[in-house]
């Protein structure tokens, strides 16, 4: 069974249901996905219809879908917000939290309320705190190139032969134990130092200090230094580090993998 | 288990450009291959281990010129981040098409953050060209300079070349005295990230090089990806390399077949007894 | 007496809000109520006591779409308080990544309003996500407009998406000749595709203008000549970055500043009796429902003199270039001009740019406390302003007024006289963003007024 | 339930004899009067009490209406301490610094029942409390039903009561109405059930009302006005009260014989047990998950 193949004949034009629901963020995630310019037509044309998406589409009440894409946190005072994410997850079969808000927390892990209008609002929790989360796609903001090929392996999951699902199963399963991980929804510099540098597992290639979106990890002597002023609890730095999840089977097909994705997408 | 990776072929070479070898850790594959790259505008920069405020620390920087990538050559043998300068390259840098090299570790970065790139945005399609060169172990900077201080006797200034072979530690320095540390001896000092390390020939690099298996002055070229067959095709259709077959070559592709095994098999037992490292309790295994 | 009209949520806009609206026996609004319901991040206190670093960082994630409008001002204020002068070249730098961000949300709104206007000569709506013509090329062109502006912030900014180059004091790096050079021929690239896409949006937004009648679920709704006129006043601090409390020329005074809150602008309970289930998609909300918008908003009511004040791209064209049209169709003509701006300010700003020049200053000094500063940036949605205080290097006071803040009241006037029917095109004038302007809470205003309830 | 007004040796109406405490008092200034009689005997050489705030300005201004822990270790920082604005003072704050900066080895301390927990706690897991356990020698409760975020208040007296923060005489909540008296007289009742989801959500999960834990515990339900319902608890807090009455710092009367009494203490008090135990329920369906309940439950 090949499933490293490169070419994409036999992908059977099926399409699923996706929703982008804004709970408590700030609409970077959604933004991002649109950053796939041109390949958004191409989703939407050949693989998604996109039924449900406030900042989008028209539609007002949340409809039965495959795939709901969460971005934001939810806040638990607010009962709108905890009765749709409730809603979310009993409509769709496939959950993923976008971004660094609904994967944990991001900077909504700094709120405490005492603001106007609504000086109870005070507490924000990512949303696998309350539903459980197929699969995470973190960091602030997410990348378009992250959340399209997320989404192709998720189409493949649902749609695809059974090489494509092997395939679509293997590139995800990492990030589906991260959604399900004690550290998942709590990631931020300290997981890097707790779950990698603590463990031994650290070689300092430097990924964590790249990947950072608010520049706050140096390598100090081939080691990663936080400042854990600067960290907003995105996640991108403990899921880009090589050493928080790696597959070596599917690493050494990068070159099908990476062209497989290209070819889905022309 | 297939210790070398998977390779469209292997060859053992030496560049051709005199400036190059002058200061070449081997055969000078790295620096000539880049430099034919950027000149050919397959690649319009580098990320590479340049040098830093200390001695013999690594720092990585963006090479866009010959005369840049040729500050970049020797081995270190300590800590160089590469990949943390791999998305800069792509922004105040301006590049579109990026080389990097990289031990075996980075490149299994780099190719992450082409397939899961969570903060590398516009970076998965802007890397042009993947180098990897072949690694045992890194040490630590603080590391290396009490083997070479302390054990070797030298001091870090006055080193000219290190190399680590044929179980041995050498230190050559400027005024040409050569000390030989037996292996055993710097053992302890690696960095224990090495020790959970499963690639010894940067397996799923474009091209990977080093000197195990080739004669002094000759590095041992693997060309694995597409990309790396059709850049190294153009550079020996241009003249870059002189080759020899490799197994017409002492001591050819079973010392580095060896090396890897003994790498890989030393590794693999450590990320099996981390999994009962603890009483019933396990150290977090990265791999799947 | 007239009826009561809930559409919850409303869409195609940033955020989460509804309308409430009072509507006389032929559906023309009488009192409209445009409220958020996002909830309150409550941001301004979570960055009291935090490092002054890290605030900036914090508040562009107030939100996605404008998050260099937010970075910006936050670390221009930042600096104003603790009196810190930036290299002119992070200048340079810094209003370059402000037009690139405008010229990707002027694209960004054409999304969010095309679908409500005509192919010119036809009663066909434009569906962006049809793979026909011509609506596939309009889309793949504000697409590649956005690309374009994204790359540019991406080089400068150091990340589309939440800018990691700027901080206090000027910005990590400076970018490289080379990528000055891909700047300038991005930017290039768009000055003719930004000039045909603002010529098509002129032209359909003057066929929706001359229109008499636009389809809303099944049925001809008329379309006002007075759609979204208000009487209102505009803000604009400056024509195109902004401004600071050290700004020699002050262009608006902060005293005059009164902010109140939802509960002495907003209706107070009412009870939804009107309901209509053709509203696309999925209908209004279902009579008999007790709503209580001065209660439930969440977002404040910055007053300027006492009244609410528009700011956005027509009140920077009205104030600093003379434009006179009013209304919705007024402010979205005002948007669609603003994106030639933006293109020829990054193409000057290139040509200023020293690639060598410095664009960090030292030392930063930590901040006395005293000075109340605050500095506006000016993008798409409007005036953007940051109060703040710094000590020791930390923040101790921190406000934010918003563009869709100060645009939720002015807004609220401006639909009454429409029918219910096109609330939402009128809100989409003035392209909001309901999770910034959720963010707003009155830092000294000792002056506060206790208004009387504005309108009953 | 368990028992809903906690254990205790006695209960009993009081009222301090105390003419300069009583003015200014909330209720029956037993607080005040217990305190300040505490600091002049030694039993204590210095309290945390919640005074008006002077380090946190609110719009430019120091609000006297928000409050701030400080630790009164004279009679008049005492009376400066006297009304209650119902909003977060975070009085635990400054326990162990009463023993460092401040020196004081035998702490008084007054708070509201969670903060009652919070000093319990601190003497029984003195994880980060080194020194603090011994140091605590008067532990004074206070009735709670509720607090708000000081924010909620300035909303609820400026929007909902119609009032300015400045000109507010007195803050009370008791019998369904969150009352505002101004100093030109008037009083504004505004009902709780508008005011209720302003309050400090933390409040949601308390099962406390009358400050169970406390060595002595006080608070105006129950009582006639300008009386307070007295409870001692403990062997410290009924020392302490006998040696104060016999200085005549109180008049009591028992309990049974004045209206409402002891049933309308234990009225709210089980009412607001209730209420809570339901929320704290809740919030295992607030998603499918629950979200974590703090109360260990043997």
């Amino acid at each position: 069974m090949e499933i490293f193949t490169e070419h994409v004949n036999g992908i059977m034009i099926h399409k699923i249901t996706i929703g982008h629901i804004h709970e408590s963020g700030c609409t970077g995630c959604l933004a991002a996905l649109m950053d796939n310019y041109q390949g958004i037509f191409t989703i939407l044309d050949k693989y998604a219809d996109l039924v449900y998406g406030l900042t989008l589409v028209d539609v007002r009440k949340i409809p039965k879908m495959d795939v709901a894409l969460i971005e934001g946190s939810v806040c638990i005072q607010d009962k709108l917000a905890t009765d749709e994410v409730r809603e979310v997850r009993d409509k769709s079969s496939v959950v993923i939290a976008i971004g660094g808000c609904a994967c944990s927390g991001n900077i909504t892990r700094f709120d405490r309320g005492g603001q106007q209008n609504q000086p109870q609002h005070e507490s924000f929790v990512p949303v696998s705190d309350l539903i459980d989360v197929d699969i995470f796609v973190p960091a602030c903001a997410p990348t378009p190139e992250a959340l399209r090929n997320v989404c192709v392996m998720t189409y493949l999951l649902l749609r695809g032969n059974d090489e494509q699902k092997a395939l679509a199963g293997m590139y995800l399963k990492p990030l589906m134990d991260l959604a399900r991980s004690p550290y998942g929804s709590k990631a931020s510099f300290n997981t890097l130092m707790q779950e990698v540098i603590n463990l031994g597992l650290c070689m300092g290639c430097g990924s964590c200090a790249a990947a950072c979106p608010v520049r706050a990890i140096t390598m100090e002597y081939g080691k990663p230094q936080g400042l854990r002023d600067l960290c907003v609890n995105c996640g991108a730095c403990f899921s880009q580090c090589p050493r928080s999840f790696f597959d070596h089977e599917l690493m050494e097909h990068h070159e099908q993998i990476m062209g497989m994705l290209k070819a889905v997408m022309q | 288990m297939n210790v070398l990776g998977k390779y469209k072929s292997v060859v053992s070479a030496r560049s051709t450009d005199k400036e190059i070898l002058k200061a070449s850790q081997d055969g000078g594959i790295v620096t000539s291959l880049f430099a034919y790259a950027l000149e050919q505008g397959i690649i319009d920069g580098a990320v590479l281990a340049g040098p830093s405020s200390r001695p013999w620390q690594p720092q990585p920087f963006v090479a866009t010129t010959r005369a840049e990538l040729l500050k970049a050559r020797g081995t270190k043998y300590n800590i160089c981040p590469q990949i943390s300068m791999l998305k800069e390259a792509t922004r105040s840098y301006g590049l579109d098409k990026v080389g990097i090299v990289g031990v075996p570790c980075q490149i299994q970065a780099t190719r992450k953050a082409q397939l899961y790139p969570i903060g590398m945005r516009d970076v998965p399609d802007k890397i042009a060209l993947v180098v990897g060169i072949y690694c045992m172990e890194v040490f630590p900077y603080k590391g290396m300079q009490l083997i070479v201080e302390d054990h070797a006797g030298q001091k870090l200034q006055s080193v000219k070349k290190m190399e680590i072979g044929k179980g041995k530690f050498t230190v050559i320095t400027e005024r040409g005295n050569v000390t030989q540390l037996p292996l055993k001896v710097t053992h302890k000092y690696e960095q224990p990230g090495c020790h959970v390390c499963l690639d010894y020939v940067a397996n799923t690099a474009d091209v990977s090089t080093g000197s195990v298996g080739s004669p002094d002055g000759w590095s041992t070229v693997f060309v694995r990806s597409r990309i790396g067959e059709d850049v190294w095709g153009k550079a020996m259709a241009a003249g870059c390399f002189e080759t020899k077959p490799i197994d017409q070559v002492k001591p050819g592709l079973e010392m580095v077949t060896k090396l890897a095994t003994e790498k890989i098999t030393k590794n693999q037992k450590t990320v099996d007894e981390r999994a009962h490292f603890g009483v019933g309790k396990a150290l977090r295994n990265p791999y799947i | 007496m007239g009826k009561v009209v809930e559409i919850s949520p409303t869409t195609r806009h940033e955020g989460r809000s509804k309308l409430v609206l009072q509507v006389d026996d032929e559906g023309i609004i009488t009192v409209g109520n445009w409220i958020s319901v996002t909830p309150v991040r409550g941001l301004e206190k979570a960055v009291l006591g935090k490092p002054m670093e890290q605030v900036p960082k914090l508040l562009s994630r107030v939100c996605g779409i404008c998050p260099v409008a937010h970075a910006l001002a936050a670390v221009e204020a930042i600096e104003t308080s603790i009196g810190v002068e930036i290299p002119a070249d992070a200048h340079t730098l810094r209003v370059i990544l402000h037009c690139a961000n405008r010229l990707n949300n002027h694209a960004l709104s054409n999304i969010f309003t095309l679908p409500d206007l005509y192919i010119p000569g036809t009663d066909r709506k434009i569906n962006l996500f049809s793979p026909e013509e011509p609506m596939r090329s309009i889309a793949r062109r504000i697409q590649r407009i956005r690309e374009i502006a994204q790359g540019i912030t991406e080089i400068a900014g150091g990340e589309a998406i939440h800018p990691t180059n700027t901080r206090i004091g000027g910005m990590y790096y400076n970018i490289t000749s080379r990528a000055k050079q891909k700047l300038t021929d991005l930017a290039k690239e768009a000055v003719d595709i930004v000039k045909t896409q603002m010529d098509f949006m002129i032209a359909v937004l003057r066929n929706f203008q001359r229109r008499d009648w636009t389809e809303i679920g099944g049925r001809q709704i008329p379309i006002p000549r007075n759609l979204g006129y208000h009487s209102e006043g505009y803000l604009a601090t400056d024509s195109l970055y902004g401004t600071s409390s050290r700004t020699s020329v002050q262009s608006w005074d902060p005293d005059h500043l009164r902010e109140i809150r939802p509960w002495n602008f907003y209706m107070g309970e009412v009870t939804i009796d009107l309901e209509d289930s053709t509203y696309p998609i999925g209908g209004t909300t279902a009579a008999g429902t007790v709503v209580h918008p001065k209660r439930e908003a969440t977002n404040a009511i910055p007053l300027y003199n006492g009244r609410p004040v528009e700011v956005g791209p027509r009140a920077r064209m009205a104030l600093y270039q003379g434009f006179n049209e009013k209304g919705t169709i007024g402010q979205q003509v005002a948007r669609q001009m603003e994106y030639m701006t933006d293109v020829h300010e990054i193409l000057n700003r290139l040509d200023t740019l020293n690639t060598s020049g410095k664009v960090l200053t030292d030392p930063i000094p930590p901040g006395d406390g005293k000075t109340l500063a605050w500095a506006t940036t000016e993008p798409a949605r409007g005036t953007n302003v940051h109060f703040v205080r710094v000590r020791e290097g930390k923040v101790a006071d921190y406000s934010m007024i918003v563009p869709t803040t100060w645009n939720f009241p002015v807004c609220s006037k401006a639909l009454s006289g429409a029918p219910w029917q096109l609330a939402e095109v009128i809100i989409r004038g003035y392209d909001p963003c309901v999770s910034c302007a959720t963010h707003m809470i009155v830092l000294d205003p000792d002056k506060n007024v206790v208004a009387q309830n504005l309108i009953r | 339930m368990a028992a809903p007004l906690g254990q205790y040796k006695m209960v009993l109406f009081a009222r301090t004899t105390d003419k300069e405490i009583l003015r200014g008092a909330q209720n029956g200034g037993i607080v005040t009067a217990l305190l300040s009689y505490a600091l002049d005997t030694g039993i204590i050489d210095g309290a945390v009490v919640a005074a008006p705030s002077r380090s946190k300005p609110w719009r430019g201004k120091f609000d006297p209406w928000r409050s701030e822990p400080i630790v009164a270790m004279t009679r008049d920082q005492l009376l400066s301490a006297r009304k209650t604005g119902y909003n977060i003072s975070p009085n635990v704050m400054m326990i162990k610094e009463a023993t460092r900066s401040y020196g004081l080895d035998r702490v008084g301390i007054v708070g509201v029942p969670c903060q009652i927990q919070g000093v319990r706690k601190a003497q029984l897991y003195p994880i980060g409390m080194r020194g603090v356990p011994d140091k605590i020698a008067l532990v004074i409760g206070i009735y709670c039903m509720e607090v708000f975020p000081y924010q909620s208040i300035v909303q609820i007296v400026e929007d909902h009561g119609g009032v300015k923060m400045e000109s507010v005489e007195k803050i009370e909540i008791g019998k369904g109405n969150f009352t505002v008296v101004t100093e030109r007289g008037r009083t504004i009742q505004i009902p709780l059930n508008e005011t209720r989801d302003l309050e400090q959500p933390g409040c949601h999960v308390c099962l406390d009302y009358a400050a169970t834990l406390a060595d002595i515990s006080t608070g105006s339900a129950g009582s006639p006005a300008g009386w307070s319902t007295v409870f001692i608890r403990t062997k410290i807090g009924d020392e302490v009260w006998k040696r104060a009455m016999q200085a005549g710092l109180f008049e009591t009367k028992p309990i049974g014989q004045v209206e409402p009494g002891l049933g309308a203490v234990e009225k709210l008090a089980v009412e607001k047990i209730t209420r809570n135990k339901k929320t704290l329920e809740d919030r295992d369906f607030i998603g499918t998950k629950g979200l974590r309940n703090p109360y260990i439950t043997t």
